[in-house]
This record gives structure tokens, C-alpha cells and sequence, in this order.
């Protein structure tokens, strides 16, 4: 911010000439511009409630879109004044968003405005002293170039520097922070997901893609069943699909161990034991198997392996097994089995929940197969809803960048860095690759990393203190580290345990466009306003890094060094999405949100898989040649190794570790809480509302305990977030098992966080 | 337990204070027939002559003023205080400003001439009475179940009589005494009956009201106003032939921890939205 | 110590605001030094009486305590680092130095008070750099303005009435003097008061920036007394309240 | 300003459908977002059902804020009049004459009027009518993801709101003086298999 208000007036203003400046034009200023009009009260007009009549013409309206991990990706209208933000909404022209966001969309106006937010550039003396010096832009990037030259220099490579990314922000433009890393040359990079790989790898087995129905289709079943999904509390506007498929005789299942939101509105709530899902999913299969009640033409025409599947179902699975495993009574599951086999259609949501387990991949295929058997794949208002990204075949100019002449990687061979690599076959025929190293286990890798060792690590869109597992191992990783950059919002523990922290630009603040993995609408971001201080964009942050770099050591970066987030955004656009989308421009986005324009609102509606045998395939050698079983057998759970499973899911007020922390969400969550069994309760001398720690032998958390029957007997259920004025981290419990799935398309496999175990106390 | 709302409670004590003074006075003069007041000189002093000395007058004007200047405490725009007489037609807040308004000019007038006839002190009890029942009735709102009936009314004239008579004492006659000693024992008992049975009656009713019925309970300014306030007072009185000066400021202090739980200890309606009602 | 009852508009104010618009804009210790030494000159030059009868003096003690004695490099670096603690961040800070930040009903920044101040900006044929970008209502901006309308009515009040322009130079006093009046004792009375004081009470305040917190207060509640006019007194009244919230 | 009569007949009225209703607090922030609230000033606020009334701990919640009654305690409490019944029966509070008694906070028995520690006054949910007459939905019923809250005019209930709907469900206090307009929809419970 300069020091004085801007040209004419600059130093003391008796010496400034602008005042010998017209004194007319200055009282036409001061009398006409309103500001004396507003005098008498200009701070005190209370905001009555007898407003002016509301009028749109009073307002800018900018096309937004919420760039967080979820699934509705909605699409925001956003209201302008005097280049303010006076509110949000939901765009209308979706009819998935249908004119309303949620509790965390409504409150972004908070998010761009609030005094919290990081303003400038600034440098830590002394990492988590908390002595922070403001920057200009250019010593900033100059102190991060010097320092990348300086391990180039020292280790011949930039394996040095690792770059840790992930959901915080799924603005197309914003793989430019991949780019940036590509156009230094080959990197360290944090590989794979947290969130959903086992899956994704599970119904690539099966189907060849991870590929769902058009949510909205969901209202054509005629059997729903929600398997470890919460979409009242993460996928609100999914929910009016469910009620749509009731109010049309739909019977709604969820199978939840804990009796959730969504759980209370199904018509029968099912709390097995958590991680038995595949055996349940089996057990159904089983039924169905003896019930005769498989679709033979299908398994027949469009599946392998069918029948071996159906002899390890008769070999080794029984109702009542699964019944013990699940400790859902055998005739609920032959019941809802048959229900579900006989309902045309019936489909199953697959929660992102039910696979973080060790053995999560496993039970998807099993439900897959569940769903496939029944000839509900390909089908409208049937299949094995999980995900897809058949929306997202944009450009990614901003992520392809290439490595400037010379350099040198790593040698090896190069996996995927995550489900939404579209790099990743070119990378593998390179001489040269990046460095993978395992996100889900952030903290042992760095401190494993050597020749060389990560010295840099570029953080963005992500806040690993809060998201990677094991924090306190992760203290001992960055301390290791030579220097932490942290690209941010908001004062995390992350920026704490920072050198350099660089301001970000909000969703308002940048041009960027937006697709979701569950529904099919795609969403313009149109900049708004102008960024706030000295926010600015990742993209740009790339550019401004690049000319510091080429300027100490010309062509040491081949990142463009002059960017405009608007030209970036539309370098994303090609005929392909134009035709997906029906439009002929981006610009016709900015009448609203488009939907892909699909042969039909089911997946694999011709029957043509992805898969080597071009067939659903029951049995996969592919899978097992990547070391699981070819067949969706049953796999057992983690051992616990404390008395009580540990859940950590998503709140509905906060995704992840945003939003909990603005203090409008305050008003309605002001603290985290355990959530426990009476049963629990009773055995532990807990009254409701008790201070309690809960702890395993990676860390403890402190906080206070409400007690419910939605929560099994043997569970402790603390919901994720980041409060600001809190220190409440569930990373402190959560170790970094890996799921047995995902290292196939997402180059890591997923983490275990529901295979978690703890044990509680008053505090 | 919300805020005891000071303001309100200095507001409602002090004006009932001043509308028992005002309301035995006129009760005293009726008993004064035969000149029995004018051969006794009243305890402060300042000649014979009719019941309410200028003196006694002025006190009960000066603690009007003070009862109204409180009630501006209370507003977040004291500079708006005048508006409150905007909605005679619905709102007991406004009916109340306007009687005590009234009240206090009547107070006034006596305390500047001097010497009230029988007029003035009538005018001036009947208003103050008819102010009375606009409190009783502002203070009885529909989202506190446990009040929204007559208690409150019940309550504000024995807090009336019980100020009225101790602080009346200090002014009166020897004649007038027994007749105030008597009704002092008389609120004291019915206040005692009151305050107890009340509470128990709430017990019995529904959720909020059983709710209040436990917070007035369980708070030390219930039962400090039970027995400073009524309890001792009514021992005492037992016991002694005349109203002694203290009197007045005891009973006070029951009567302001008693309006304050009165304020801060009963429950609103909305505190348990979603919990049975 | 020499004794002067300041009125607004005389070179002791300008000093101060110059010195102060500088010192809360600095970017870094020697921003920090060079406004922090300017603002001990300004108390030097003119001493910290008070121009409002009664005030107690704004210096801790004396008048020419607290000049620092201290003049190194890392005493203005501590107090950099202080000064990032109390107004810039990176982490949230005590004391935002944006007047919507105090006066939203919220704390929020580019609220009302932020379109107000611009409004008065541009009136005076200014904006801050960037417009929209930089929050319009950042103390430094607020100064700054002040510092004009300081000069402007000056101007207007040396202005000679026969060389009037239209409109007369009087329309132009009192326009200069209703604006500053609204400025200094209104919009910034309302905030800056309760600015100072979180400040202050925060642990470990550095002598060079406890002392211009003083002087601005000071500088503050003086002009505002200044101005104060029985039309006013309820809308610093109706300010009181927004102080107490 | 005072706000213009409109001549919709009826009673205007939130109809809140706890079975529908999935807790998710988005009509309260839409709420805030439109009116950009003071922390501590809630017009919307979610309370969840005691466990006496749903059985399972905050899975069903009433979504309230105020109850535009027929006999309004705030309207007939307010001593500036600040209070307007519209003839489509939305309560209006005209902040611009407020003088912040509280009156009208101790009088309601839903808890609709907020006092607004800031402005030293009174304020509530005033059916976002500048909306209405602009044609739009409140910002609360336009932003419900799954149409649990509904503008109605009780007057003209459809047949099935009409059979469903109830005023004083458990847990929401009867007040026939004050005849507040809000209907509820009662939720129904899953059936719960458990280990």
C-alpha cells in the first residue's frame, strides 16, 4: 500500500499543487460527489429494514464457482457494488446449484473481506518465531529464486524442491502451480490422494474408468441405497434427487456406522460395523445368487468372470457369515438383498468414506459387482455412482509446461501424480521424471527423501498441518526442511511453520473455470473484484517467480513471465469441451453454467468398458497383477490397537480445513466436540458436555464430548476443521496406514483414516 | 440467568415507591378527620397541617424523577424517549409512560405548592394506582408464560404498599402510625404468602414455568429478597409498636433484589425452542 | 516546555499527521525509524501540551520522555516485527488500522466506512492507488486526508473575499470545515479511539509505537474537540455507543 | 420510508418441512449473507428437536425466525411504533424508528426480534419484503437445497400441505394470542438397524 493517497497528492499536501488546483473542480467534487450529503450520518444509516425495494440493476452481477473439493461445485451469482461484494448466490440456470449454495458458500462474503486475511508477502525470521517481515513481491520471489538456483547448483538437479498441492483450490487455471513446478525443471512432487483412490483404482478394475450416472437421474431409481456417504451434510443439493426418487415409491437405504443426517432421512438406516462393507456387499451378492435373481445377460454378455466370481461366492460366502462380519441380522440383509435385485432400477452411491479403509478398494469392487449382477451398470437411475471427470477434458495449459534444456531428474519409472494428471502418459516415455513421493505420508517421506534430501517445499491449495496425517511427525519433516514456502489465505498452522508466506487470491478474485466430479455442469469464474491487498493469482505468482529466475540465470524457467488470469482461463477452452458443453465460446458460460451434453444421463449406457477385455470384469488380472486379488474377494480390516475406532469425517460447516475458521460459521459451530454412545459415556464416567482427551499412541486432542445414540457403542466420532482461534488438529490422531488401493491411477495409494482406533478420558 | 436489566429494576421499585407513598398518603388524610394529624407534628418538622409535608411531597416527586430518569438507562436511544407515547392505542409501554408521566407532574405540583388538598392527593393516588396496573400489565409479556397473567401486578402493588408504608412512616403523623404499622403488616404477611406460593405454583405448571420456578429458586437474590425484605421486616414488626426509620431501606434493598430476579431470573419462551413446551 | 494551544490548521498538526500517516504505513524498520524520529521532532518542535483545557499530556511522562535512546538496527528491526504483530499480520491481528474493521457491524473490511472515506476522496479529487484493491479506509489513507483538508482550509480561510471565484471562498471554509469535521471527529472519532486502546493494551508494545498511538489519540480527541459544536455532541454521543459495543 | 402495501390476500407464511429438512443451516447463513448480520445477530437460527420429540440427537431441527403472527406481542409491545403488519400479513420492523427498548425481544415468545449490540436496537426477519414486492423469494427460501423451506400463503394451503402441516408442533410454543403463521411438517424417524 503506498504511503499517501494516490496522484496528484504525494508528500506534504501544502506543498502539493493540486490544491492551487481548481478550487471549482474540488467543490464540485466535495459538494456533488454526495460525500457532504452523507455527513451529518454517513457511518450511522442504520441498515432498516424497510430497505429500498430490492433491484438487480443496482448491481454488478458476476458468474462465480466454488472451487472447493466437493461435490456440487456450485455454480455463484455474485453481487457487485462500488467493486464490493455485497452478497452471493446460487445460480438458478443449474439445475443442480438451482438457485441456492450451502451453509459454507453463503459465507464467502466473510472469506474475501475479513481482516484475518494475509495481505502481503512476508518473510518469517526465524521459522514459527513469529517474527514476520513485510516484503515487496520481488524480494520475496528474488529470496526463493536465489535459493532454488542455490540446490540447483548444489545438487545438479531441483529434486531438492517438493511441491505439496491438492483440493484447496480445483480452479482449472490453478494446475498452473503444477506448471510452474514442471517449468523450473524435474521436482519432488507429493503424489496420489487422501481422498478417494482406493476407489477410483476399484472401479477402474471393474469398469475400466471411474465413471457415474448424471446425479440427477437419481430421481429414475426405484432402490437407492447411500453406502458411506453423508449427502445431507456433503452433498446437499444431491439430496433433493433422493427425495425425488422417494416421492416417486423409491425406497432409500443408507448403510452408515454412524446414524448421519442423510441416515436419518433414509427409510431404513443400516450401522454395521465399519470396514465390513465388503462382507455385506457379498453377503447380498450371495442372496442374490441363490435367489436367482442375477441378470444372466448381462454377466453373460457384458461381464468376465462372472462365473468364477459366483463360485467364490457359493465357496465362500454365506448370509450369515456376512451377518457375524457386519453384525446386521442375516433376514435384514436377504430382505434389502432381494429388494434391491428385484427394483429396476436400483443404484448405489459409493462413499468416499466406506473406501478409506485398508481394505476399502476391495469392498467397492464388491459392491460394483453387487451393482453389475444386477444389471444396474449402463442402466438410467441405476449404476455404482462414485465419481467421474468426464467434464474436465480441458487444456491444461497452465499445468503443461516443459523443463527447461538440460535438466535432470529423477530416473525411474513415473506413475500418475494424482487423478487428475493428464501429464502422466507423457512423463513416462521422458528420460527424466519428477521425484514421487507418497502424499498420504507426507511427513515419513520427507524425512526418508534422500540424494537429495527436500530442502524447498512449495505448498498451495493445501494446508498440510491440518490434511496430512501424523502431525507431529510432520513437525520433525519440516524442520528438516532448508526453506517452507506457503501460498495462503489465512494464518494456518501451515504458514506458521512457514519462511516465506505469499497472498492468494479468493474465487472473486480471479478468472478460472470449474467442473465438478459428480455432477455434470461446468462453471465460468469470472474476477469479480479486484484482488484484495496484494493477493494475487497462482498463475501469476508462477509468472513473477519465472522472470526472478530468469533474470538471476536466463532460461532457467520456462514459465511464461507475463500473465493474465483472463487469456489463462480461456487457453483452457477447446473444440472438445465447446462440443461437450453445446457452446461455441466461452463466453456464452457467462449467460450461466453449462451441462454436458451426454449420449445419456447413465454411464456405460453401451455396455463398452474401459477395461483390457473392453467387458465389466467380475474377475480383473489386471488387478491382480498389481498385487490384490482378481475376484472382489472379501479383505479383512486393520487390527485395532486401541479399544474404541476413531471416525474423522467432514463437518457441514467446514470442507476440510476451510470455512470453520470465518466468523459467521462461528455463529452456528463456535467448537469441535466427540461424539459418544451413552453406553460409551457411562463406562468412561463421561456427562455430556465433559472436557475429555482423546488419544492413540500418535498424538491427543482435547475437547469437549456430546453424548448420542447416532454413534455406535465402539466409536468416537470427532469431525474435522480448523478453527481459527482453536488449537484442535485431528491430525493429531490419525496415522497414515495406507488403503489397499489407488497407487494404480492416482500414483499413491489412499490412506486408511477410518481404520483409526483411540482411546478417551475426562480431561 | 439473563441481565437483571438495572435500569428496569431501579424504574418499577422506585415508582411503586413513590405510588405508595402517594396512595397511603391519601388513605392517612381520610383517616385525619377531626384534625387528629394537626395537633400531632409530623416527625419531620416542618409544621402541622394536612397529611404530606411539602417535604414528604418533594421525596416522593424526587424519587419519581430518579425512577424515570433510570427508565432512559434502559433504551438504547435515550434521545428517543419522548416517542414511547406514540402507541397509546396498543402498547402498555406507552400507556405506562403516559400515567406515570402524569404521576410525576402531579407528584410535582403538590411538592411545589406545597400543601395538596384533598383533590390533589386523590388525583394523585388514583393515578398513581391506574399507573400501577400499566406496569402490572407491560411486565406481564406473553413469552414469559410464568408472568403473562397477574402476578406481576400482584407483585407491584405489595412492593407499593410495603415502600409506601416504611417510607411513609418517616413523614407521618403519630396519629397516622398504627394505621401505616398495620398495613405494613399486612403486605409483609401477604408478600411472604406471595413470594412463597408463587414459585410452587410455577413448579406445577408448564415447562418454562417450571424452568423460571427453579432459576428464582436458585438464586441468592430470591431468597435475600425473602428474607431481608420480608422475613426480618416482619418479625420485626411483630414485635415493635411503630414503624422504625430503617425499616425503609430495608425492605428497599428486599424490593430491588427481588425485581431483579424478577428480571433476570424468569425464563423466556424461547430459550427451549425445540424442547418440549 | 513551551505551552501552545494548538488550533487545527497550524503547522503542529500537520507535523503530526505527516509523521503519523507515515509511521502506519511503513512497510519495514526504517519506514518505522524515519516516521517514529519525525514524530519525536514534531513533539520536540511543539511540545505535547494539549490543545483541549485539562487533558492530561499525551507523553508517558515529561515531554521528551521516550524519545528513543536506543537507535539500532535491531531495536527498529524488534519493533518492526512488533509492529506486523499488532496491524499487518501474517496472523490475525489485534488491531486492524482500517476503520471498517472497527465501524462494520462486523469486522470486515471495504464496509461503509470504507465507501464513505472513498466518497470524501474523490470529492477531493483523490483515491487511494489501486481503488478497490487497497481498502480505502486504512489509517495512513484517513491521515493523509485529513493532512489535505488541514492545507485546504488554510487555503480557504487566506483566500481574500474579493478574489472569489465562484463560489465564494466562504461556501469553500465551510465545506472544508464540515469535511474535516466529519472526518476527524465523526468517522475517525468513532474508531480510532477503540483502535488505540486495543493496541495499547496489547503485551509488549515498543516505546516508538505506544507513543504514536498516544499522539494520534491525542491529535484525535483534540481536533475533534476542536470542531465540537452543540450539533454534533449527539452524534459523537450516538459514536459513544458504537465505542461501548 | 415506509414500504408499500401490497394487496396479495393472506397471510404470508414460512412453512417449515422438518421432514424434508436436512440441518444444514444454509437458509440461516443465505440469511446472513443478505443481510450481513452482526456476529451475535441471528434473524435465522436452527434449533435441533430435543430427543424427547426425534430420537436421534441433532438429526431434525426447526428452522426458525419470525413467525409474521396474526396478533404480533412485538407489534402490540413496541411503543414507537416501529412495527408494521403488512396486508400480506409480513411483520415489518422499521429499524429508522427504533429506539431500542427491548420491549418487543421480551415480548415475543419465539425469540424472533435480535438486539443489535451495534446499533443499540432492536431488529428481526422481516420476510425479506423488499424482496417480495421485487418479485423474488426470501433469501432464506431461495437458498433451501431441497425445498424444505417454503413461502406459503396459509390461506391457500395445497390440499397435502393443508393435511400435513401443523402450527404447534412439540417443542415450538402454543400461543393463540399471538396466532403465529409458521406451519410445521413433522419428520418421521428410519427404521435403525443396529449391531
Amino acid at each position: 500500500m503506498s504511503d499517501s493517497l494516490g496522484a496528484p497528492s504525494r508528500g506534504a499536501p501544502s506543498r502539493t499543487p493540486s490544491y492551487a488546483m481548481t478550487r471549482r473542480s474540488f467543490l464540485k467534487g466535495l459538494i456533488a460527489s454526495g460525500a457532504l450529503a452523507t455527513l451529518p450520518c454517513g457511518l450511522l444509516t442504520p441498515r432498516s429494514a424497510s430497505a429500498a425495494p430490492f433491484n438487480k440493476a443496482d448491481f454488478q452481477i458476476f458468474r462465480n464457482a466454488c472451487p472447493r473439493n466437493c461435490y456440487d461445485t456450485c455454480s455463484i451469482v455474485t453481487y457487485v457494488k462500488d467493486g464490493v461484494v455485497r452478497f452471493v448466490e446460487g445460480a438458478p440456470e443449474s439445475t443442480f446449484t438451482a438457485g441456492g449454495l450451502c451453509v459454507k458458500g453463503y459465507a464467502y462474503p466473510r472469506r474475501v473481506y475479513s481482516p484475518d486475511r494475509i495481505k502481503y508477502p512476508m518473510v518469517q525470521d526465524g521459522r514459527g518465531s513469529g517474527n514476520w517481515r513485510r516484503v515487496s513481491w520481488d524480494e520475496a520471489m528474488e529470496r526463493i529464486a536465489r535459493k532454488l538456483l542455490e540446490i540447483k547448483e548444489k545438487d545438479g538437479n531441483l529434486l531438492g524442491l517438493a511441491l505439496t498441492k491438492y483440493s484447496g483450490n480445483f480452479g482449472i487455471t490453478n494446475y498452473g502451480v503444477e506448471g510452474m513446478m514442471s517449468s523450473l525443471g524435474y521436482t519432488t512432487r507429493l503424489v496420489g490422494t487422501p481422498c478417494w483412490p482406493a476407489g477410483i483404482d476399484a472401479q477402474n478394475y471393474d469398469l475400466g474408468d471411474m465413471w457415474c450416472n448424471d446425479p440427477e437421474d437419481m430421481e429414475k431409481s426405484r432402490y437407492v441405497i447411500i453406502w458411506g456417504a453423508n449427502p445431507a451434510w456433503c452433498s446437499v443439493h444431491s439430496m433433493k434427487y433422493v427425495y425425488a426418487a422417494r416421492d416417486r415409491g423409491a425406497k432409500i437405504v443408507v448403510i452408515d456406522p454412524v446414524l448421519t443426517q442423510t441416515a436419518a432421512k433414509g427409510d431404513v438406516a443400516w450401522q454395521p460395523e465399519t470396514g465390513s462393507d465388503g462382507a455385506l456387499a457379498l453377503g447380498m451378492a450371495r442372496h442374490v445368487l441363490d435367489l436367482g435373481l442375477v441378470d444372466r445377460d448381462f454377466v453373460a454378455n457384458n461381464a468376465v468372470g462372472f462365473e468364477e466370481f459366483a463360485a467364490y461366492l457359493r465357496n465362500n460366502v454365506t448370509v450369515d457369515w456376512a451377518a457375524e462380519k457386519s453384525g446386521i441380522p442375516a433376514d435384514e440383509i436377504r430382505r434389502v438383498a432381494e429388494e434391491f435385485a428385484t427394483a429396476k432400477p436400483a443404484t448405489i452411491w459409493i462413499g468416499y468414506g466406506m473406501q478409506r479403509h485398508v481394505n476399502g478398494g476391495a469392498a467397492v469392487r464388491a459392491i460394483d459387482a453387487l451393482v453389475a449382477m444386477t444389471g444396474n451398470v449402463g442402466k438410467v437411475g441405476g449404476g455404482a455412482r462414485y465419481g467421474h471427470l468426464q467434464t474436465w477434458g480441458f487444456n491444461y495449459h497452465a499445468m503443461i509446461q516443459k523443463a527447461p534444456a538440460g535438466s535432470t531428474g529423477f530416473v525411474g519409472k513415473a506413475g500418475p501424480k494424482g487423478e487428475f494428471d493428464v501429464t502422466a502418459g507423457a512423463a513416462a516415455a521422458a528420460a527424466y521424471t519428477d521425484r514421487a513421493l507418497n502424499i498420504n505420508k507426507t511427513a515419513q517421506e520427507l524425512l526418508d527423501a534422500q540424494n537429495p534430501p527436500v530442502r524447498v517445499l512449495w505448498s498451495s491449495c493445501k494446508n498440510p498441518f491440518a490434511q496430512d496425517f501424523d502431525r507431529n511427525k510432520l513437525e520433525k519433516a519440516f524442520n528438516k526442511l532448508e526453506m517452507v514456502v506457503s501460498v495462503e489465505q489465512f494464518f494456518t498452522e501451515t504458514v506458521r511453520h512457514s519462511d516465506i508466506v505469499l497472498p492468494v487470491t479468493t474465487l472473486f478474485e480471479e478468472w478460472t473455470v470449474n467442473a465438478s466430479y459428480w455432477h455434470y455442469w461446468v462453471s465460468l469464474n469470472e474476477q469479480a473484484i479486484a484482488p484484495l491487498h496484494e493477493a494475487k493469482s497462482n498463475i501469476e505468482i508462477a509468472a513473477l517467480l519465472s522472470k526472478h529466475m530468469n533474470r538471476l540465470s536466463p532460461g532457467s524457467c520456462t514459465y511464461p513471465q507475463d500473465i493474465d488470469t483472463k487469456e489463462w482461463m480461456e487457453k483452457e477452452f477447446n473444440k472438445g469441451v465447446y462440443e461437450l458443453l453445446g457452446i461455441s465460446h466461452w463466453q456464452d458460460l457467462r449467460k450461466g453454467p453449462a451441462k454436458a451434453k451426454m449420449p445419456s444421463s447413465a454411464s456405460w449406457s453401451d455396455r463398452k468398458f474401459k477395461t483390457p477385455s473392453g467387458k465389466y470384469e467380475f474377475r480383473s488380472d489386471l488387478c491382480a497383477s498389481h498385487g490384490h486379488k482378481a475376484l472382489p474377494e472379501y479383505k479383512e480390516g486393520r487390527k485395532a490397537y486401541a479399544p474404541y475406532r476413531l471416525l474423522t469425517p467432514h463437518s457441514k460447516f467446514a470442507i476440510h480445513s476451510q470455512f470453520a475458521n470465518l466468523d459467521w460459521m462461528e455463529e452456528f459451530q463456535k467448537e469441535p466436540f466427540v461424539y459418544l454412545n451413552p453406553a460409551l459415556a457411562k463406562a468412561k464416567g463421561i456427562a455430556d458436555l465433559d472436557t475429555v482427551r482423546v488419544f492413540n499412541p500418535t498424538g491427543e486432542v482435547k475437547l469437549r464430548a456430546k453424548i448420542t445414540n447416532t454413534v455406535p457403542g465402539d466409536c468416537l466420532l470427532v469431525y474435522e476443521a480448523w478453527f481459527r482461534k482453536l488449537d484442535f488438529n485431528v491430525q493429531n490422531l490419525v496415522d497414515d496406514e495406507s488403503a489397499d488401493m489407488g497407487a494404480y491411477k492416482t500414483g499413491a495409494p489412499g490412506v486408511a483414516i477410518h481404520d483409526q482406533f483411540a482411546d478417551v478420558a475426562r480431561a | 440467568m439473563q441481565n437483571i436489566e438495572l435500569p428496569l429494576v431501579l424504574f418499577t421499585v422506585l415508582s411503586q415507591a413513590a405510588v405508595g407513598m402517594a396512595l397511603l398518603l391519601a388513605v392517612r388524610s381520610c383517616g385525619c378527620a377531626g384534625g387528629a394529624c394537626a395537633t400531632t407534628p409530623t416527625t419531620t418538622g416542618t409544621g402541622g397541617g394536612a397529611p404530606g409535608s411539602r417535604a414528604e411531597w418533594l421525596t416522593a416527586t424526587i424519587v419519581m424523577g430518579v425512577a424515570l430518569l433510570a427508565s432512559l438507562f434502559h433504551l438504547g436511544h435515550p434521545e428517543g424517549a419522548v416517542r414511547t407515547l406514540a402507541h397509546l392505542e396498543r402498547a402498555w409501554l406507552s400507556r405506562e409512560i403516559l400515567a406515570f408521566g402524569a404521576f410525576a407532574v402531579l407528584l410535582a405540583v403538590a411538592a411545589v405548592t406545597g400543601k395538596a388538598g384533598a383533590g390533589l392527593r386523590g388525583a394523585a393516588a388514583l393515578v398513581g394506582l391506574a399507573a400501577l396496573y400499566t406496569s402490572g400489565m407491560t411486565y406481564a409479556p406473553p413469552a414469559m408464560p410464568a408472568l403473562h397473567n397477574a402476578a406481576p401486578l400482584g407483585f407491584f402493588l405489595l412492593s407499593a404498599l410495603l415502600l409506601g408504608a416504611s417510607f411513609g412512616s418517616w413523614f407521618a403523623g403519630e396519629g397516622s402510625q398504627p394505621m401505616l404499622r398495620a398495613v405494613l403488616l399486612g403486605s409483609l404477611a401477604a408478600a411472604l404468602a406471595v413470594y412463597v406460593i408463587v414459585p410452587c405454583v410455577w413448579a406445577s405448571g408448564g415447562t418454562v414455568m417450571q424452568m423460571t420456578a427453579r432459576a428464582w429458586l436458585a438464586s441468592p437474590l430470591y431468597w435475600a429478597r425473602l428474607v431481608l425484605g420480608i422475613v426480618v421486616p416482619l418479625v420485626v414488626m411483630i414485635r415493635s409498636p411503630r414503624i422504625p426509620r430503617w425499616m425503609g431501606p430495608l425492605v428497599l434493598l428486599g424490593e430491588l433484589a427481588g425485581r431483579a430476579v424478577f428480571f433476570g431470573a424468569t425464563v423466556h419462551a424461547a430459550v427451549n425452542l425445540g424442547i418440549p413446551y | 516546555m513551551n505551552h501552545i494551544f494548538p488550533t487545527p490548521g497550524t503547522p503542529r498538526d500537520a507535523c503530526l499527521l505527516r509523521a503519523l500517516r507515515d509511521l502506519f504505513s511503513a512497510r519495514g524498520a526504517d519506514g518505522l525509524r524515519a516516521a517514529s524520529l519525525a514524530l519525536d521532532a514534531c513533539r520536540t518542535m511543539f511540545g505535547c501540551s494539549r490543545s483541549t483545557r485539562g487533558a492530561p499530556p499525551c507523553a508517558p511522562s515529561g515531554p521528551l520522555s521516550g524519545l528513543d535512546t536506543i537507535d539500532t538496527p535491531d531495536h527498529w528491526r524488534t519493533t518492526e516485527y512488533a509492529f506486523n504483530r499488532l496491524f499487518v499480520g501474517p496472523m490475525a491481528v489485534p488491531a486492524p488500522p482500517y476503520a471498517s474493521a472497527w465501524l462494520e457491524t462486523e469486522p470486515r473490511l471495504m464496509g461503509e466506512a470504507a465507501m464513505d472515506v472513498r466518497n470524501l476522496y474523490h470529492s477531493l479529487g483523490y483515491a487511494v492507488p489501486d481503488e478497490g484493491a487497497t481498502p480505502d479506509d486504512h489509517l495512513s489513507f484517513e491521515l493523509d486526508a485529513a493532512l489535505a483538508l488541514l492545507a485546504l482550509r488554510e487555503a480557504a480561510n487566506a483566500a481574500p473575499p474579493s478574489s472569489a471565484p465562484e463560489p465564494s471562498p466562504s461556501t469553500l471554509a465551510t465545506d472544508t470545515q464540515e469535511a474535516w469535521r466529519w472526518l476527524v471527529a465523526e468517522h475517525m472519532g468513532a474508531w480510532v479511539p477503540r483502535f488505540v486502546q486495543h493496541a495499547l493494551a496489547e503485551p509488549d508494545v515498543p516505546p516508538a509505537i505506544a507513543r504514536a498511538l498516544a499522539m494520534l489519540l491525542c491529535w484525535q480527541e483534540d481536533a475533534a474537540a476542536a470542531c465540537s459544536t452543540a450539533s454534533i455532541e449527539e452524534t459523537i454521543t450516538g459514536m459513544q455507543g458504537r465505542q461501548d459495543a | 420510508m415506509t414500504t408499500q402495501k401490497t394487496s396479495r390476500p393472506g397471510q404470508r407464511a414460512f412453512l417449515v418441512d422438518v421432514e424434508r429438512c436436512i440441518g444444514c443451516f444454509t437458509c440461516a447463513m443465505a440469511c446472513k449473507n443478505y443481510y450481513q448480520q452482526e456476529t451475535g445477530v441471528v434473524w435465522r437460527q436452527l434449533y435441533p428437536l430435543d430427543e424427547a420429540i426425534y430420537p436421534h440427537r441433532e438429526r431434525a431441527f426447526f428452522s426458525l425466525a419470525c413467525n409474521h403472527c396474526e396478533n404480533p406481542a412485538c407489534l402490540n409491545a413496541c411503543p414507537v411504533k416501529a412495527y408494521e403488519k403488512r396486508e400480506d400479513g409480513v411483520v415489518v420492523h422499521h429499524q429508522d424508528r427504533c429506539i431500542g427498548c427491548g420491549n418487543c425481544i421480551r415480548s415475543c415468545p419465539y425469540g424472533a426480534p435480535r438486539y443489535n449490540p451495534v446499533l443499540k436496537k432492536a431488529e428481526k426477519c422481516s420476510l425479506c419484503h423488499e424482496r417480495l414486492d421485487a418479485g423474488e423469494q426470501p433469501a432464506c427460501v431461495q437458498s433451501c437445497p431441497v425445498r424444505a423451506l417454503r413461502l406459503v400463503d396459509i390461506a391457500a394451503l395445497s390440499t397435502a400441505d393443508a393435511a400435513n402441516a401443523v402450527q404447534y408442533p412439540a417443542g415450538y410454543p402454543e400461543m393463540p394470542q399471538v396466532n403465529p403463521s409458521t406451519r410445521f411438517i413433522m419428520p418421521r424417524t428410519p427404521r435403525v438397524v443396529r449391531r
